[in-house]
């Protein structure tokens, strides 16, 4: 059987490769995309830990199908947002969006 | 008894109503005529020239004399401040021989200087005002001498100081009488800082104020002050030395003896009558009647503080006098006389035993009468001089000359005041000054020798001031502006001084009042027989004469002698004019190292140091605000990078430490 | 070292599960890393769709069909085709090439890598202990049962999220009709 | 009603009236200020008179008039509860005092007149709210009910460089209550045994004296710097020249006059009394830093030459010398200090409220480029000699007075370094009269300087950028002339008969003293 | 399989709520008046508030076998938020009249649901429905802040905001995730009794989800999005982002630490304390020199989360009671603030420090608003922020970290500066072209004298704050 940790270790480098690619994505999109990884490597650990460590309920389970629907939710409002932002500003780097500071 | 004690209020509270009456309404009411301020000043200060006499004689013929010695008696006590149960200010009225002897100086010569004051003040700007501080400096002085407590004493010492202060301001516009009255003040204040805490001391210890208590005498030691505090040390020194020393440098203060001399010649800035009364005759020799009023604790507890006294005291007088031998300004020239002459009131008081067992008990009694018979002729002197000035409008003594033949009555009467001071026989300086000399002789030959060459050196300069005035050459600008003999209400007060200076005619008549002082004024209160050593008097008369005929050489007529012996000891005559420039080294002390050095040091410290400290954190954090402002950099990135590494750091603290 | 590493059985390794594990995590963590690389951004978008496929590969073999049938959906199907219409609707973002500085990779690819080593570290403190019942049928989850805790008011079950959530996504969607629809000002 | 919030409440129906009272009509809301500062005066008075009465009749409560309704309970408990002793009946006379003398100094107060006393009666709100105050938590929130209105007041009406000297005042006031407040939590959760309800009220606490000692090590400092800071203390004591320097007038006399002995109050009411055994412990290093004040002070304001600065100075060491008589923990020495800050408060206000009368008129206070005022305006002149005098300490007014009261006090101290540090502290009476003689000497007498005669006019005249001013002088108007006699007269009679103040401080604070010693 | 259903009847406040949402939603399709449409959603939602405190007694308990927990604290904390909203939309009636026109339906029915998302995280007794309320109080907050149609600044705030937020929310469920895999349970009470013996792990977990929440509240170093968010953001989502939002994100963030995090308080504590102490000097040293009035506010209410984190640190029922009478005292306090910019920016469109120049000469009344508010912020007595502050202190004095007070008070000082800075610009500061004298709507009118009255009595009457105490239950130990 494979061991938990080994599960944990996929889950934690596929978060912070998300982290990663948060970090040096140039345009809103990619960044958006990063995230989507983020919360995948979230989500393994939810199921992970509720299959192997406490399957008596399904509160990982269920734990991780709400975040992939608010995750979808984020994403179509991140999405017009950023359609809003390429609008405005006909760019969606995120240098552009670099008004506001200080 | 009973009309003394129901009198003596008078004295405090009359001049003090009068200043504040004059004081607050004087301008407003007499404004068209300020001459009834005076009117109104010079009677309020009759009645209590009435009273003090009254009082003094009842208390010297009548009432004072107990079982075997004159009796103190505390005639009321107020309690004004209460500090603790024991130590307690009061204003009070304490009627013993010195008191009352320093009622009749006061009153006389404050009386003589309001009257005077009619005719010279006649027309100042401020007429009023002069009236009021007149007052207000009688009151303070009546208060200091009748003091029932040293605290008290302390108050009005404090209270003559502003008074003296007023007064030389007098001419508020001068820039130098401004100046002079800064040095007066600061300098007394300096003083009086000692005598603060000379009485810190002594109340630390002793647990009261009280002069009865503190002088209470039997078997040989100031009972209380032995009790409390003999033995105690202060960095190998007895308490009560520093104490008493401390005590007498606020006389010291007031006296202007060496070092704090230095206001007093300023002084004469002040209008002079004003200087007749404060700075010669009254005020100044508050130090003397402070170390009188403590004497049982320094004869018996401090005795070496004493023998400072003496040694500072015959230096002074000499310093004084060396110095006044060549001043130019009549009034300077009697202000180091005044000087010299309470030096030897010092010098009486140092060399004195305290009672007849001890050897030179006279010098207490000494010292009183010449305080006494000073205080009339300098009087006398500084009001003469007084009309001179009125004639002449000048100080110098170049303007003036030959003014014999236009005033006679001031001529007179100052030349039977330079007699006294000089300590010819028969006038009143010459058994004062001559009982000084006696009691020094007894003590230690060598104040006796600086006391003789003194009394020589005053006959000198005395007769120098004189002749300058009223022989030598005339000043042609008289030819001109003829000088005048002054209005009768200013002579009167010269003639009626100099009938006191005269008062020894009356030894003639009886031989009582030769004995007047030694019978009622010693510091036991006891009183003993006076009697004449007629060895030291022809002595002193001798040198007297020698000084006197010097004078008489040199400035009868003018000559070049006098240049010519300055000539010859040009450095000597050089800084003795200059003061030994005793005052350059108080303006090089006050001006650049405590003005210069430490104020403006201080000054620079708290607006760079302490409150740039201030400023500098506000500045840092401000810089800080700047410095970080590109932490918030807009750039959505570096917000995730800082979230992250916060993450991560703060795990890492809250898992590792 | 040498004891650590003969006390390895590493015969049983090669188990079938194991295999496809090793395949999945492969895929995952490759693709993961090449959709955070890749200069160009439909690219990106394309190893995305791989990576989810992994993971829900993932879930099926931990027999938890459901979840990986909504990961399938929601995410290939839905979140995917999102942004490959935003990447569209932008000009030239799917052909444009994005260059990222040396610096700005290093640093946050050591930052990443901190955070790695010190997940891992952490993680290594903590031992897992797998329930006994992990390899039951009990384990094993079927539709009814997903249905009965999203429905049910019991402890462990989820009725009051799931209407929760539906407020949200109802916000979500007149959100972003609210941002998406043009302004009659612009 | 109590009498004692009766001052409070008098003077929020003055805010309320004066608030009412649209800004045009200057004068309504003078004579509001007036009235109703008649009616603080009278009420002062009353209570001054009411309460030597009582303490006649045998009353012998710490606090009397004392009167407590609970505010908060149960999860904290603070109460509304007032009562006064010797000490703050003297400070609410004080107060109430500079608060009249205050408003008639502001008489000329055009610019947003209403709005400046509007402030003017918060901080006054303030300012009795603490005196009266024995819970330490209204005590504390008046505290600071009447530092900010200075702020504005200074900020608004003040003059030079006012932003920077309100906001610095402004700050570091509150900067010590930052320290102040910590403090008072200390004192808050140590008032009572374990278990015991805690309390605000200070009476409570000085009888539970529940603190151990090394937590009055930690807040014993925190609260008495925190004070002092209000007190001027050295080093903290800076916000004080710039601060008195830029504000206007009246807001100068209250400041100095009366929110200063705030300060000292606190440090006494509050440090002192609730901490005694670390008060004991800490005083030495209190009494050199307020010794330092005493010289520091004095010899800094002989080279001011900004009239304010060198009152500014002056104050910090004339409240120095509070502090440093305070810390001496005898009987005598605090009586001797409360003296002082009725003392200190009086002629202050009168010197600031004298200072802002002539440079209303001349608009420079730098002693550089006056002279001879003397003869232009004798009335100003001749009361600012009185003022110097009485900061000098001249007997017959009141600085005398507190001042020896402090040293005979502080001497009596049975520690020789102790003593040692009151002789130099008594250096300070001499400085004093340097720089106070050096200002008289050189603005009041002497020659005219920078002031041309026209007829009977005197103007001064003065060189701005070439352009060349012409300000009219002239003397005292009346309402001058109330505020400095009203000021004048208090001095005068603390200083001619001081028994019957100094017992009745005295009596209060014989408990204390025995407590510290 | 039992479901009852009737448990949705407890949560009368989340109920009502849902109710005027579908009102609203209906009453956007038939009424074409904006004008009216605001009235009555106004007027529904102030019923609504006023129903919260009907509903305020006769509630305790728990609803969905743990998952929903309400009792007294949170009903009230969800009363202070309607009327806060309620504020808000008072203070937002003339920008939707004017600027907003096209979205007025749309603004109400987000905020709503922001709101509900709020009262989700109130109520929570499970890291599920918590997460949920979360994300549902912050996903429609972008689609508000993104209703900014000037310029580019609310694209921006808006894009920022989302994506940090999904970032958050990312760590967050990491953290949430290990929490779950270390204690094996996600409702509060089980985490309770699993979460002890803690390692490395366990302490990670807790990092990461305080991380995610302290998102929320902005606490430094998490905080980066609020000032370009705040000032990016229409006036009254500003307002309602840096009150309501924070919180009830604050509520929440105790009421968890409080009960699942009990048995290890050293723990987070020991964080909370560091993250205080920089939240508030960061948050003070950033606001120093703002000069957009907006971004001011939002720093200077990074650091006022710092102090109502105070209270949260002191884990105490005196903790609990001073944190809410903060957030209570802190949203008059700071809505006032907010409704006289956003008031002045409807009219005149400035937001610059250097704008309010002389603000007193012409508009006498808003100035002094501003300066109570400013003073009440300052902490300076009598006004309200005196006594939040004083208690909040007094909490963590209780607690007995007096040099956290101390820390916290020293920067009082440097917060007090800044905010006497606005009063300096409105009173002292000269001006050649001062905001002319406008009259302000009588809507924000109405408010602004609601939250003017709040700030001046709220503390004397020391009966709320006493009701507060009764109400919290502090800390689960």
């Amino acid at each position: 059987m494979i061991p938990v940790e080994a599960y944990l270790v996929v889950s934690t480098l596929l978060f912070f490769i998300g982290v990663y690619g948060f970090l040096v994505r140039k345009n809103l999109i990619g960044i958006l995309m990063a995230v989507e990884l983020i919360l995948n490597a979230v989500n393994i650990n939810f199921v992970v830990f509720n299959r192997f460590l406490y399957p008596d309920h399904l509160e990982g389970y269920i734990y991780s199908l709400f975040v992939i629907v608010v995750a979808a939710a984020e994403t179509a409002i991140a999405i017009s947002i950023i359609i809003n932002v390429y609008r405005k500003l006909k760019d969606v780097r995120v240098d552009s969006i670099n008004e506001l500071k200080n | 008894m009973e009309t003394i004690t129901n009198l003596s209020p008078i004295i405090l509270a009359l001049p003090f109503l009068m200043f504040l009456f004059l004081g607050l309404c004087g301008n407003k009411l007499f404004k068209s005529n300020p001459n009834i301020a005076g009117w109104i000043g010079t009677a309020g200060l009759s009645v209590v020239a009435i009273v003090s006499y009254y009082i003094a004689i009842q208390y010297f013929w009548v009432e004072g004399k107990g079982a075997d010695a004159y009796q103190q008696f505390v005639l009321f006590n107020h309690e004004w401040l209460k500090m603790t149960d024991n130590l307690v200010i009061s204003i009070g009225f304490m009627l013993d021989p010195i008191s009352a002897m320093m009622l009749v100086v006061i009153s006389t010569v404050s009386l003589m200087v309001h009257i005077y004051s009619l005719g010279y003040m006649h027309g100042e700007e401020g007429f009023q005002r002069y009236y009021a501080v007149l007052s207000l400096f009688t009151f303070a002085m009546m208060g200091l001498v009748v003091a029932t407590n040293i605290f008290q004493m302390y108050i009005f010492w404090e209270l003559v100081g502003v008074s003296s202060f007023l007064l030389i301001s007098f001419y508020f516009i001068k820039p130098s009488a401004v100046a002079a009255a800064k040095k007066a003040f600061i300098v007394t204040r300096f003083a009086d800082m000692f005598f603060l805490i000379g009485i810190l001391i002594l109340s630390y210890y002793t647990n009261t104020f009280d002069f009865l208590k503190l002088t209470a005498v039997s078997d040989g030691h100031a009972t209380l002050v032995n009790n409390t505090m003999c033995g105690e040390m202060f960095m190998g020194l007895s308490v009560t030395s520093i104490a008493m020393f401390l005590i007498f440098l606020g006389g010291a203060g007031k006296s202007a003896m060496f070092p704090f001399h230095i206001w007093l010649p300023d002084a004469m800035e002040g209008p002079t009558p004003a200087s007749a009364l404060i700075h010669a005759a009254t005020m100044v020799v508050a130090g003397v009647f402070l170390v009188a009023r403590m004497f049982p604790v320094y004869f018996f507890e401090a005795h070496d503080v004493l023998t400072i006294i003496g040694y500072i005291g015959a230096f002074t007088s000499l310093f004084a006098a060396i110095i006044a031998c060549t001043q130019t300004d009549i009034k300077r020239v009697l202000a180091f006389s005044t000087i010299s002459q309470i030096a030897y009131m010092f010098v009486a008081l140092a060399v004195s035993g305290y009672t007849s067992e001890h050897e030179a008990c006279l010098g207490y009694t000494a010292s009183m009468w010449h305080l006494f018979t000073h205080a009339m002729f300098k009087a006398c002197l500084f009001l003469g001089a007084g009309c001179i000035i009125h004639a002449v409008h000048s100080n110098e003594m170049n303007a003036m000359g030959n003014l014999r033949k236009f005033m006679p009555i001031a001529h007179i009467t100052f030349g039977i005041s330079c007699l006294a001071i000089a300590g010819i026989l028969p006038f009143s300086g010459f058994y004062s000054k001559d009982e000084i000399l006696v009691a020094a002789f007894e003590h230690d030959k060598v104040l006796y020798a600086c006391q003789a060459f003194v009394a020589g050196l005053t006959a000198f300069y005395m007769f120098r001031l004189y002749f300058r005035i009223f022989w030598y050459s005339e000043n042609p600008a008289h030819a001109h502006h003829t000088p005048h003999e002054a209005p009768m209400n200013m002579n009167i007060p010269l003639i009626v001084l100099s009938v006191f200076t005269c008062y020894s005619f009356f030894n003639l008549v009886s031989n009582d009042s030769y004995q007047l002082f030694s019978s009622k004024i010693t510091a036991d209160r006891v009183g003993f027989e006076l009697e004449t050593n007629w060895t030291i008097a022809i002595a002193s008369l001798l040198v007297a004469g020698v000084g006197i005929a010097i004078a008489w050489v040199l400035y009868k007529e003018k000559n070049d002698k006098p240049d010519m012996i300055a000539g010859k000891v040009k450095c000597l005559y050089i800084s003795a004019s200059h003061r030994f420039y005793i005052d350059e080294i108080y303006l090089f002390i006050t001006r650049k190292i405590i003005f210069g050095g430490i104020c403006v040091a201080i000054a620079w410290f708290d607006r760079h140091i302490i409150d740039g400290f201030m400023n500098l954190l506000a500045w840092i954090s401000r810089e800080l605000s700047y410095d970080i402002r590109d932490v918030q950099s807009g750039n959505l990135q570096q917000y995730a990078w800082g979230f992250l590494v916060g993450v991560l750091a703060i795990a890492m603290f809250a898992i590792y430490y | 070292m040498a004891e650590y590493l003969t006390s390895i059985d590493f015969a049983g390794l090669f188990t079938a599960d194991n295999i496809v594990f090793f395949i999945l995590s492969a895929v995952i963590l490759v693709c993961g890393f090449m959709s955070v690389a890749s200069t160009k951004l439909l690219r990106a978008a394309t190893y995305l769709f791989f990576t989810l496929f992994a993971v829900a590969g993932l879930y099926l073999t931990l027999s938890y069909e459901f979840i990986a049938a909504v990961q399938l959906s929601v995410y290939a199907g839905g979140i995917l085709v999102l942004l490959i219409f935003a990447i569209m609707l932008v000009k030239n973002l799917g052909t444009d090439t994005e260059t990222i500085s040396y610096a700005n990779k290093t640093i946050a690819g050591l930052s990443a890598l901190a955070g790695t080593v010190f997940a891992f570290i952490t993680m290594s403190k903590f031992r897992f202990i797998p329930s006994e019942e992990a390899n039951d049928a009990a384990a094993m989850v079927d539709m009814e049962m997903v249905g009965q805790t999203l429905m049910g008011t019991d402890k462990y079950q989820y009725l009051l999220a799931f209407e929760a959530v539906s407020i949200l996504l109802l916000a979500c969607i007149v959100g972003s009709i609210v941002i998406a629809t043009k302004s009659k000002e612009d | 009603m109590n009498i004692l919030s009766a001052f409070v409440v008098v003077l929020l129906v003055m805010l309320v009236a004066v608030f009412l009272i649209p800004g045009e009509k200057k004068n309504a809301i003078r004579w509001t200020m007036a009235a109703g500062s008649m009616v603080i005066l009278g009420l002062a008075g009353y209570l001054v008179w009411n309460f030597l009465a009582q303490r006649e009749a045998g009353a012998t409560d710490k606090f009397l008039f004392a009167d407590s309704t609970v505010w908060y309970e149960g999860v904290i408990n603070i109460s509304y509860s007032v009562g006064v002793d010797g000490v703050s009946v003297a400070m609410i006379m004080l107060s109430a005092i500079v608060v009249i003398t205050g408003v008639f100094a502001s008489w000329a107060v055009e610019d947003k007149a209403k709005e400046y006393f509007l402030w003017f009666i918060m901080l006054s709100i303030g300012v009795f709210g603490f005196f009266i105050s024995v819970d330490l938590f209204t005590m504390f929130l008046f505290y600071e009910v009447a530092l900010i209105p200075m702020y504005l007041l200074i900020g608004v009406w003040g003059s030079g460089d006012k932003e920077y000297a309100a906001m610095k005042l402004t700050l570091m006031l509150m900067g010590g209550s930052a320290f102040l407040m910590v403090g008072i939590f200390g004192i808050y959760y140590f008032s009572a045994e374990d278990g015991g309800a805690l309390t605000f009220n200070l009476e409570e606490i000085a009888a539970n004296a529940a603190m151990p000692i090394e937590w009055q090590r930690v807040f014993f400092p925190l609260t008495f710097v925190g004070f002092g800071v209000l007190g001027a203390m050295f080093p903290f004591h800076t916000w004080s020249p710039d601060g008195h320097a830029s504000a206007p007038t009246a807001v100068s006399m209250l400041h100095a006059g009366v929110l200063m002995k705030l300060g000292g109050y606190g440090c006494f009411r509050v440090a002192m009394t609730l901490m005694p055994e670390a008060c004991k412990e800490q005083a030495w290093i209190f009494i050199v830093l307020t010794g330092i004040s005493v010289v520091y002070g004095a010899f800094s304001a002989c080279v001011q030459n900004d009239l304010k600065y060198i009152n500014a100075y002056s104050s910090v060491s004339h409240c120095g010398l509070v502090l440093f008589a305070l810390l001496m923990m005898n009987q005598t020495a605090m009586t001797g200090a409360i003296l002082q800050m009725l003392s200190h408060g009086l002629m202050t206000a009168l010197f600031f409220a004298l200072i802002g009368m002539i440079y209303g008129q001349t608009h420079t206070r730098d002693i550089r480029y006056l002279g001879g005022l003397m003869q232009v305006m004798p009335f100003l002149c001749v009361c600012y000699v009185i003022a110097g005098m009485a900061s000098l300490g001249l007997p017959g007014l009141s600085g005398f007075v507190a001042e020896m009261t402090i040293f005979v006090g502080s001497f009596a101290h049975e520690d020789l370094f102790h003593r040692v540090l009151v002789i130099g502290g008594c250096t300070s009476i001499v400085i004093t009269a340097v720089y106070i003689l050096r200002v008289v000497g050189k603005i009041l007498f002497g020659p005219l300087y920078k002031i041309e005669k026209v007829g009977d006019q005197y103007n001064y005249v003065s060189e701005h950028h070439g352009e060349v001013h012409h300000y009219p002088l002239r003397d005292a108007i009346w309402y001058e002339k109330i505020a400095t006699i009203g000021l004048i007269v208090s001095i005068a009679i603390i200083g001619l008969y001081p028994v019957w103040i100094s017992d009745m401080i005295s009596e209060s604070l014989e408990a204390v003293a025995a407590m510290l010693n | 399989m039992d479901l009852d259903y009737s448990q949705f009847l407890s949560m009368s406040h989340e109920v009502s709520l849902v109710v005027v949402l579908i009102v609203l939603l209906l009453a956007d399709l038939l009424i074409k008046n904006k004008k009216a449409f605001q009235y009555l959603a106004i007027a529904a939602f102030a019923l609504h508030t006023v129903a919260g405190f009907y509903s305020y007694t006769d509630l305790a308990g728990d609803a969905f076998a743990g998952m929903y927990v309400s009792g007294a604290a949170q009903s009230f904390v969800k009363n202070i938020l309607n009327v806060g909203t309620l504020i808000v939309f008072f203070f937002s009636f003339e920008w939707n009249n004017n600027e907003n026109k096209s979205g007025v339906g749309e603004f109400f029915f987000l905020t709503l649901s922001t709101l509900i998302g709020m009262y989700f995280m109130v109520s929570a007794g499970d890291f599920l429905f918590f997460y949920i309320g979360l994300e549902t109080a912050s996903i429609p907050m972008a689609a508000l802040v993104a209703m900014n149609k000037k310029g580019t600044e609310g694209a921006e705030a808006a894009a920022k905001y989302i994506l940090t937020a999904s970032f958050s929310s990312g760590v967050m469920l990491f953290g949430i995730s290990l929490i779950y895999g270390a204690c094996g349970s996600l409702y509060f009470d089980e985490v309770q009794a699993a979460f002890t013996n803690i390692t490395a792990l366990h302490i990670f977990a807790l990092v990461c989800f305080i991380a995610g929440v302290g998102f929320k509240i902005s606490l430094v170093p998490f905080h980066f999005w609020t000032a370009d968010t705040y000032q990016g953001a229409p006036t009254g989502i500003t307002a309602y982002l840096s009150v309501i939002s924070k919180g009830a994100a604050v509520f929440a963030f105790m009421c968890i630490l409080y009960k699942a995090f009990a048995n290890e308080p050293d723990v987070w504590q020991n964080i909370l304390w560091w993250l205080i102490v920089i939240t508030i000097t960061i948050g003070n040293l950033f606001a120093i020199r703002q000069k957009n009035l907006k971004r001011f506010l939002a720093f200077s209410s990074i650091s006022q989360a710092g102090y109502i984190m105070l209270g949260v640190f002191a884990s105490s029922q005196t903790g609990m009671s001073s944190t809410i009478y903060y957030i209570l005292i802190y949203m008059f306090t700071n809505l006032a603030a907010f409704g006289i910019i956003s008031a002045i920016e409807n009219k005149t469109g400035k937001v610059g420090m250097d704008d309010y120049n002389g603000l007193y000469s012409t508009n006498p009344k808003l100035a002094f608003a501003m300066t109570l508010a400013m003073f009440s912020l300052g902490g300076i007595p009598p006004f309200a922020g005196f006594f939040s502050k004083f208690f909040i202190f007094a909490a963590v004095a209780e607690h007995g970290d007096y040099l956290l007070v101390f820390l916290a008070l020293l920067n009082t000082i440097i917060s007090l500066y800044y905010y006497l800075l606005v009063v300096k610009a409105m009173f002292i500061n000269k001006s050649d072209s001062p905001i002319e004298t406008i009259k302000i709507d009588a809507m924000s009118r109405v408010a602004l004298l609601v939250c003017v009255v709040a700030i001046l009595v709220i503390g004397f009457i020391s009966s709320i704050y006493m009701n507060i105490y009764e109400i919290s239950f502090g800390f689960a130990n």
